[in-house]
């Protein structure tokens, strides 16, 4: 908005970062260099530096519309700022009312990669099927073929939703397991105390 | 044996929800699978009714652990048919180490989901569009030709069973409670009543809980009465218009 | 007003144009300039005078995002110099072929003739609610009255486009499944019968 009219029309590659914000703009998910490389008919390394202007154009503080890297792409949000305005018009359909089952059940998806409904079940100990048919529904999840081909239960792996709602680049920004939860040392102690202890 | 809080407990399951005897019978008619019922809350909600009552009831407790015990075993074994068997063979050592790495793994799990949780909750503010634009130009999808054999190759797939039926999946099946429901119904129609632990005395532990399950499906429907005169005495049974006991019946209408 | 300097980060109305952006660029429908005061909090009179600068700013040759007014209010919009762009955005390349879950759903229409999603669900043992959605996007498949008159599931039927991608001059054409069973009647109850078995 503020920077002079002249530059903005001759310099070629803001014209290619205006032809890439009208595409994020009704782009209806992120969209990677690769696939705005191959809409704007332009190399990759020329829309990595437009992307870059368009970084310090719509960012939060500057803009109401702020580009973000996402589920393995760019796109557009709105900026904190507004969430409150957001907030009293629209809705979290894909988020409201996620259950405990359903966020383990997640977990698993996103960590072990596409699983089946009983090896969700054999982790956590209870059925999955109402927490995986829930996640499918919000678009968190999706199918992902069958288990060791014809007859096998069908498996499920998280989609681009799941990274852009939990605001992942990727799944590898997942943190690590072992980071997360002490090591099985001590339980393994504990369970063999107790089993030491009815042999004798 | 007097009138205890177990089988009206009200429950809120995921699978489920009523009072603990409806779920009983829902099992007991398989129209409910184990699999299907968290044990877990059953106890949650039945230790808040206690805690409610203000005073320790032995009488409900012990029915409580019977019921519940029979329910989790049942729920075991259909859940890892397969580990079971596996896990039997094992030294005390090794079955430790199994157990300690699959309850490390849910724990972990666990605390993913709450990382989940969390990062939700950081990300309240973050607002986007799901979907196209309001003026999206759209566009058509196209799918190349199809061979129809695809299609005939599908439903084959779709109309053969499942491969791979293992021996120890079978070998660990539950007798039917039906076959109790029978054994029990014949034996009260020779004699007016019979002492349950003499009854299931030479059977596996599987069979004697699916017994105990029968007997309360016969209790449920009225066909018997039971009285045990002190916990963990011998439960008497006998054919329900012989030997009525007004605590029982009422509870069961 | 205040000093030229302080103007976009103290100026009211431009806090008040960044935050109607936000809103713009998260909804799925255009705004109104109600819907806008109700979630700006704000009044009609100053939205509209946000509504002009936005309009100044995002406008063709200036910028890739153009603020357009239409029926139900305001919306962004792609500018006319990226329709090239868009359109090999949107244009979709011709599929090679069709999930696993929407062969299987689309095979189970073709020979069992109507049928409806929980029936359809039953025979799969996975819910069928995104594969059929995604068959009627394709137009390979379209509903065809209700079970059992009022009040019953919705069925779905293949449409002249599925014979044409597969080739075949009518529904008869389907390779026979003979062997399986005569009819679409036993076809459906030997389907039912192994989705049992394989359920148990």
């Amino acid at each position: 908005m503020d920077s002079p009219l002249r530059l903005i029309s001759t310099n070629p590659l803001d014209r290619l970062a205006r032809t890439i914000e009208a595409l994020l703009v009704v782009a209806a998910a992120p969209l990677s260099v690769a696939e705005l490389a191959q809409a704007t008919d332009d190399d990759s390394e020329r829309v990595e530096m437009a992307l870059a202007l368009l970084s310090e154009r719509y960012c939060e503080g500057r803009s109401g519309i702020v580009l973000e890297r996402v589920a393995g792409g760019f796109a557009f949000r709105a900026s904190r700022d507004a969430a409150e305005a957001c907030a009293r018009l629209f809705e979290r359909p894909v988020e409201r009312g996620l259950s405990q089952a359903a966020l383990e059940t997640l977990a698993i998806i996103a960590y072990l990669g596409p699983c089946s409904r009983p090896e969700i079940a054999k982790i956590r100990g209870v059925a999955a099927d109402s927490a995986v048919a829930s996640l499918v529904e919000r678009g968190l999840v999706a199918e992902a073929g069958r288990e060791r081909g014809v007859g096998g239960a069908v498996r499920y792996r998280t989609t681009p939703l799941f990274e852009r709602v939990f605001g992942l680049e990727s799944l590898a920004a997942l943190p690590r397991l072992d980071d997360l939860a002490e090591d099985a040392e001590g339980l393994r102690d504990r369970l063999l105390e107790v089993a030491e202890a009815r042999a004798s | 044996m007097p009138a205890t809080p177990v089988a009206d407990l009200e429950l809120d399951l995921d699978a489920f929800e009523g009072p603990f005897d409806l779920l009983l019978t829902l099992l007991l008619a398989e129209n409910l699978e184990p699999r299907e019922v968290d044990v877990a809350a059953i106890v949650v909600a039945f230790v808040e009714r206690l805690e409610g009552r203000g005073e320790v009831d032995l009488e409900a407790c012990g029915e409580f652990l019977v019921l519940i015990a029979a329910l989790l075993e049942l729920k075991a074994r259909l859940l890892f048919p397969e580990e079971a068997a596996e896990l039997e063979g094992l030294e005390p050592e090794q079955a430790a180490e199994e157990l300690a790495r699959r309850l490390a793994e849910y724990r972990r799990m666990k605390e993913a989901a709450t990382w989940l949780a969390e990062r939700l909750a950081s990300q309240r503010d973050r607002w986007f569009r799901l979907g196209p634009a309001p003026l999206q130009p759209r566009g058509e999808r196209r799918l190349a030709p199809q061979p129809p054999a695809a299609l005939a190759e599908a439903i084959r797939a779709l109309a053969t069973p499942p491969p791979s039926v293992s021996l120890a999946h079978m070998a660990l099946r539950f007798p039917p409670v039906s076959q109790f429901l029978e054994r029990f119904r014949a034996l009260l129609a020779r004699r007016s009543r019979f002492d349950f632990e003499q009854e299931v005395g030479g059977l596996s532990r599987v069979e004697q809980a699916v017994a105990f399950l029968a007997l309360l499906e016969l209790r449920k429907t009225g066909e018997i009465a039971l009285s045990q005169p002190a916990p963990f005495a011998p439960i008497r049974v006998s054919r329900a218009d012989s030997e009525r006991t007004p605590q029982w019946t009422a509870r069961s209408a």
